[in-house]
C-alpha cells in the first residue's frame, strides 16, 4: 500500500513534470517553426499548393534512392 | 400448458433482474441527458442506447457474439473507434489560434494537474481504505480529468477495461457540465480587473505554419513520448489532411462519414459496457466523485498559471482562457468567452480562449502517453 | 506445348461445369430483373453480381480467403450488416402515421399470418414426403413472408445459412413483385363499396411522441419478446437517432454512408451463397413456391383482418390497407393506394397505408424473435 | 415426422398469439404514451431541442450516483 | 534519479537509431512530394505519414497490436483495401471513349510489354548476380509497369509482400512522375507529323453499351483469366453500378465515403510496411530502378503499336494516344493532349487518350491475373 | 537459376500472348455488343430505365424457378 502510494507519487510528478516540458518544448520548436517560415515566405511567394503545378525537371524521388545507397555504403563498410 | 410457461420464462418480465432493471432507468437518464439536456449527445446517445440494449435479458447482445459485443472486440478493444474519432477531430481542428500565440500552451499544460491530483485521489481512496484501485486503475480514472473524450476511452481501453463504461460515462458527463462546473472557480480564482483584461488581436497565421505544426507536433512526440505517438499521431495526420489541402475529399470523408461511423460504433460499444456487474458497483461512486473533483483542480491551475504568467510578462493574458485549458473542446472555450463578457460585454474572447483548449487536448494526450507508458 | 496446356488447364473455359454455366445465368437474369424491371436494386445488383462472381471456376472468390469469403465472415456469419442495413432503416422510417392511428398496428399483426402457414406449408411439404426440412428451415422459409428483406436474411443467417441465398433471392424477387401478387388478391376480397372508404384526416404527432416511440417499443420487446431484441434494437436505435434532432449528423451517416456500404456488402456476401451446390436444389423450388404463397397469404389475413375490425368500429378502415400489412416498404403502401384510386381516384390512401406498412416491419420482427428463439 | 408437425403447429399457433399480443400491447403503450405527452404538452411548451439551452442547475448526474448508491445499500443490507 | 533514467530509457531520443530516422527522413521526404509537388497527394499522404508513424521507436504502431498493424492485417493482407479502391475506381470510370474505338484496347495491351520486360530486368539482375529476387518477386516488381496503384499493391500483397513497401512506393511515385518520364520518349519515337494526326470524332455510345460492357468484360475474364476476376470482378462491379442508373446512391458512396475511407486504410497499412528492416536494402534501389524502365518500355511500346496499327488501317491513330496505354489515369491521357497541342494546339486528344488509358487498366489487371496464377 | 531464367521468359512471353489474347478477343466481343445493341436498338425505344415502369404481367422469376427443374431433371436422368 505503502508502494502504490510511492509510485502514484512518483507517476503524478513525473507526468507533471514531463507534460509541461513537452508543452515548453513545443513552444520552442512552435517559434522556431514560424520564425523559419516567415524567413523563407518573405524571400519567395508561397510555395503551398499550386494547382497547376507540374513536378518540375529534378525529380526528388532520386533523393530516396540516394538516402537507400548512401545508408547501404555507410552499413557495409 | 408447457409451452406457454416455457414462453414465460423466456420473456423479459420473467428474467429481468434488479440490476439490469437500475441498468436500464440509467441508459434512459443518459438518453434524457442527451437528449432533452444536450450533453453530448454524440456519444451519449448511442452509449444510453447500447447500455439499455446490454442489459436486455435473455438475449445476447453485449455478450457472446451478440453485435455489441462484436463491435466491442473489433473497435474498442483495439483502440481503433477512438483512435478514427481522434483523427477525424484532428481533421476538424483548426491550430491557428495555438500558432499565434504559442505561450498559451502552458495554460493547456497548466491545466491538466487535474489529471495527475485524480490519480493521486484514487490512491489517497485506496490509502483510507475504501477501495482497491491498482495503479493503472487510479491513472484510468485520472485521465478523466483531460476532459477529451477518445482520450479517455483509450486510455481507460488500455489501462482499465473493466472501469471504461463508468469512466467514458463520467468523462462524458462532466464535459456536458463544464458550463456548471468551471464558471464558479473561474469567478472566484479572479479580480474582476482581471477578468476585463483585453487581449491583443490575433495574429493571421499562414498556410505553411499549419501544415508544418502537426509534423512538428508529431516529431517531438516521437522523441520525447512515444506513448502518446499512437493518439497523438492519427490526431496530426487527420490535422495534416486537412490543412495540406490537396487530399479535401480524404479530408471531407474523415470529418463526416468516418468520424459518424467511428462515433456510433464506439458509442455502442462503450454501452456495451454498462452490464450491472460492472457499472454497479462502489469503485462507479468513486469515479464519479474523483471525476468532478478533476474538472475542478485542472479549471483551477488553468487560471492560475494564466495569473503566474503574468507576472512575468507584459503581454497580459485574460485569466479565464487558462481554464479552456482543461480541453473539452469548444465548450470550455465558449465557457471562458461567457464568463468574460459578464465583466465586459465588448470582449469577445473565443479566440484567444482556442489556442489554451486545443494546447490541451495535445496537454491531455502527452499525459496519457506517460500513464499507457508508465502505469502499464 | 505443355505450358499452353497447362494454361488450357487454367482458363474457365476448360474448368466451367454446367452447374456453374447455370448460376451465372441466374446472377445475370437477377441482374436484369434488377436494372431493366427494377425489382430491388439496390439489392438484387449486388446479389446477382455476387452471384456471378461466384460460381467463376479456378479462382477463389466465395470460398477460401476469397473476398466475397471474407465479406461474409465478416458481416453476414455474424449478422452485423443485415443489423447495419436495418439500423439505417430506422433512421429513415417516420412512425408518424401509425402513432397517429395505431390501431391500425392489428393489420401489421395480421399479415404476420404469412410467415406462419408458409412454415406450415414447409412442414406440410415434408409430410407428403418432398422434402426434408427441419424446424429451423421451415422458420427460416416462413420468414419470406414477412417481407422484409434484412429480417429474412438475419434469420436465415441464424436459423438456416445453407438456405440463405434462396430465400434472400425470394424475399427480395417477391417483394419486387408485390404490386403483381397483392391487387388481384385485394379486388377479390374487397367490395367496390369497401374500396370507396374514405379514412379520416390523420392527426398530426408532437416529435416527442416520436422520439418516445422507438423507446416504447423496445422496452416492451426487452420485456415480452428478447429475442427480437437485435433486430427492433438496431432499428429503435436508427429511429430515435433521426427523431431526437440532436445527432444529425449521426443520423445522416446512418441513412446514407453506412447503409450504402452495408447495403453493397450485404448484398456481396449473400451472392457469395448463390454456389450451384447451394441453390441448385429441389429446396430451391419449394422456397419459391412456398415464398409467393407467404405473400399472398400475408396479403389476404391483412385485408381480412381490416374488415373484422370494421365490424367492431365505427371509424371505419378501408380494407386496401391491410394488404400494406406485409411490410414491402413502401411498395405495399403504394400499391394500396393504386388500387384504391381505381376505385374512387380522389381517395389518396397512401399515408394511411403507411401505419399498416411499418407495423408489418414491427411485427415481422416480432414473429422473427420468437422464431429464433424457438426454432432455434 | 409426425413430433415435427406437432412442433411445427405449436410454433406457429404460439408464434401468432405473441405477435398478436405483442402488437395490441403496443397499442396500448403508444395510446398511453400520446396520452401522457398531451397531457404535459397542454401544460408547458414543448420541451424538447432548445438550441441555446445549456444545461440547468440541477445536474441530473447525481441521479446516476443516488441510483448506485441506494442500489449498493440495500444490496449490502 | 531511477525514475529519471527509466524515462530517457523510454524516449525516443535513447532509443531511435540510424535506420529509422532515414525512414521518418523517407516519409517527410513522400510527404514533401505528395503536398508541394502534388505526387499522387491521395495515397502518398497516408503512405508518408503511415511511414513515419512506423518508425517511432518505443511503441508498437506498426507492429503487434499497433493500430496500423492491424489496419494492414485487416485490409491489405487479405486484399480488402486495394479491391475496394478499386471497386471506387470502377465506380468513377467512364468506358465511352473506349467503346466508341474499341479497336485502341490493342495500345492498352501493347504498353503492358512495360511489365513483362520488367520482370525480365528483375531476373537479369539477379543473373548479373546483384540480386536474389524469386519469381514471384519478380512478378510483382513488374507489376509497377502497369502504372496502376491498387493493382500493384493487390499483386505485391499476393506475391511478395516483403516488397510490397518498395513497390508501392515506386508505383506511385513513378505515376506523379509521368509528366516527367514520358513526353521525351513519346517525342523520340514520333515524327512531327504524326503528332499532327487528327483523330476522327468520337461516336456517342448508348447506355445499353455501357451497361452491357462490364458483364462482356467479366464473363470474358471469367472463361479466359479466371485469376484476374478479384480485381477485375470488383472494377467492372462499381462500373456497373454507375452505369445501370438505378443504384445511385450505392454508386455515390462507392465513389465516396467508401473510396476515400478504403484510401486513408490502404495508404497507412502501406505505410506499416515502410519499416527500416524491409526499406533499407539493396533491393529497393533494384526496385526503384526497374520502375522506371519499366514506364519507359510500357510508353515505348505503347506509342510503336500505334504506329504499327497505322500501317494497316486507314483511319490513323496519333501515336502520341498510344503512351497513354500505360494507365496512370487520368495524367498518362493528359500528357497525350498536352504533347499533341504541342505541334498542333487545335487539335485535342485528351477524349481519344481515354480510351487506351482504361484500355491499359484492364491490360494490366489481366497481366496481374496471369502473373498471380503462373508466379504464386 | 538458369531454370529462373528460362522460367521469367517463359512467363513473359505466355502474359505478353495472353494480354494480346485477351484484349484482341474483347474488343470483338465489345463490337458484337455494340452492334446487338444497335440492331436491337433500332427496333425498339431504348428500353433502359425508365422510371415509371412497374413489373410487367409474365414475372420472369419463374424462369428461376424453370431453369433449377430443368437442371434437376436431366440430373436425374
Ligand atoms: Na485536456
Ligand atoms: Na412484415
Ligand atoms: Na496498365
Amino acid at each position: 500500500m505503502e508502494n502504490l502510494l510511492n509510485q502514484g507519487v512518483g507517476l503524478a510528478l513525473f507526468g507533471m513534470v514531463t507534460v509541461f516540458s513537452f508543452l515548453t518544448l513545443l513552444i520552442l520548436a512552435t517559434r522556431l517553426m514560424s520564425f523559419l517560415v516567415s524567413q523563407i515566405d518573405s524571400e519567395e511567394e508561397s510555395v503551398l499548393v499550386d494547382e497547376d503545378s507540374l513536378p518540375d525537371s529534378s525529380p526528388p524521388i532520386a533523393v530516396i534512392a540516394a538516402a537507400v545507397t548512401y545508408y547501404l555504403s555507410k552499413k557495409q563498410s | 400448458m408447457n409451452q406457454l410457461w416455457t414462453f414465460w420464462q423466456s420473456t423479459g418480465l420473467y428474467l429481468l433482474t434488479l440490476d439490469q432493471l437500475i441498468m436500464i432507468l440509467i441508459g434512459l437518464l443518459l438518453l434524457y441527458l442527451a437528449i432533452i439536456k444536450q450533453f453530448e449527445p454524440l456519444l451519449l446517445i448511442p452509449i444510453g442506447f447500447g447500455g439499455i440494449l446490454s442489459n436486455i435479458p435473455g438475449v445476447d447482445i453485449a455478450v457472446g457474439n451478440g453485435v455489441l459485443a462484436q463491435f466491442s472486440a473489433m473497435g474498442l478493444d483495439t483502440g481503433i473507434f477512438p483512435l478514427l474519432v481522434f483523427m477525424g477531430i484532428g481533421a476538424m481542428t483548426d491550430f491557428g489560434p495555438l500558432l499565434a500565440n504559442p505561450k498559451t500552451m502552458l495554460l493547456g499544460a497548466a491545466a491538466q494537474f487535474g489529471i495527475f491530483s485524480t490519480l493521486l485521489g484514487a490512491i489517497a481512496m485506496n490509502e483510507i481504505g475504501m477501495f482497491d484501485f491498482s495503479l493503472a486503475q487510479a491513472a484510468a480514472i485520472g485521465i478523466i480529468g483531460g476532459a477529451d473524450g477518445p482520450t479517455a476511452i483509450y486510455v481507460s481501453s488500455v489501462l482499465a477495461p473493466e472501469l471504461l463504461g463508468a469512466i467514458a460515462v463520467a468523462a462524458y458527463s462532466y464535459m456536458a457540465l463544464v458550463p456548471l462546473i468551471q464558471p464558479p472557480i473561474m469567478r472566484a480564482l479572479t479580480s474582476r480587473r482581471e477578468r476585463k483584461i483585453r487581449m491583443r488581436s490575433i495574429r493571421e497565421v499562414s498556410q505553411t505554419e499549419k501544415v508544418l505544426f502537426p509534423l512538428v507536433l508529431l516529431l517531438l512526440v516521437a522523441l520525447i513520448v512515444p506513448g502518446a505517438a499512437p493518439l497523438l499521431g492519427m490526431f496530426c495526420f487527420g490535422n495534416l489532411m486537412k490543412e495540406c489541402r490537396v487530399v479535401a475529399r480524404l479530408s471531407d470523408t474523415a470529418q463526416n462519414a468516418l468520424i459518424n461511423t467511428a462515433t456510433i460504433f464506439l458509442g455502442l460499444s462503450v454501452g456495451s459496457k454498462l452490464v450491472a456487474e460492472e457499472f454497479l458497483v462502489g469503485e462507479t461512486l468513486g469515479i464519479l466523485g474523483l471525476g468532478i473533483v478533476a474538472f475542478g483542480i485542472g479549471t483551477m491551475t488553468g487560471v492560475l498559471m494564466a495569473k503566474l504568467m503574468n507576472l512575468f510578462s507584459k503581454n497580459k493574458i485574460n485569466p479565464l482562457i487558462g481554464a479552456a485549458g482543461v480541453s473539452a473542446v469548444p465548450m470550455a472555450a465558449r465557457v471562458a468567452n461567457k464568463v468574460g463578457i459578464e465583466s465586459d460585454p465588448d470582449n469577445f474572447l473565443i479566440m484567444h480562449a482556442m489556442g489554451p483548449n486545443v494546447a490541451g487536448v495535445i496537454g491531455s494526450t502527452i499525459a496519457a502517453g506517460v500513464l499507457i507508458q508508465f502505469a502499464a
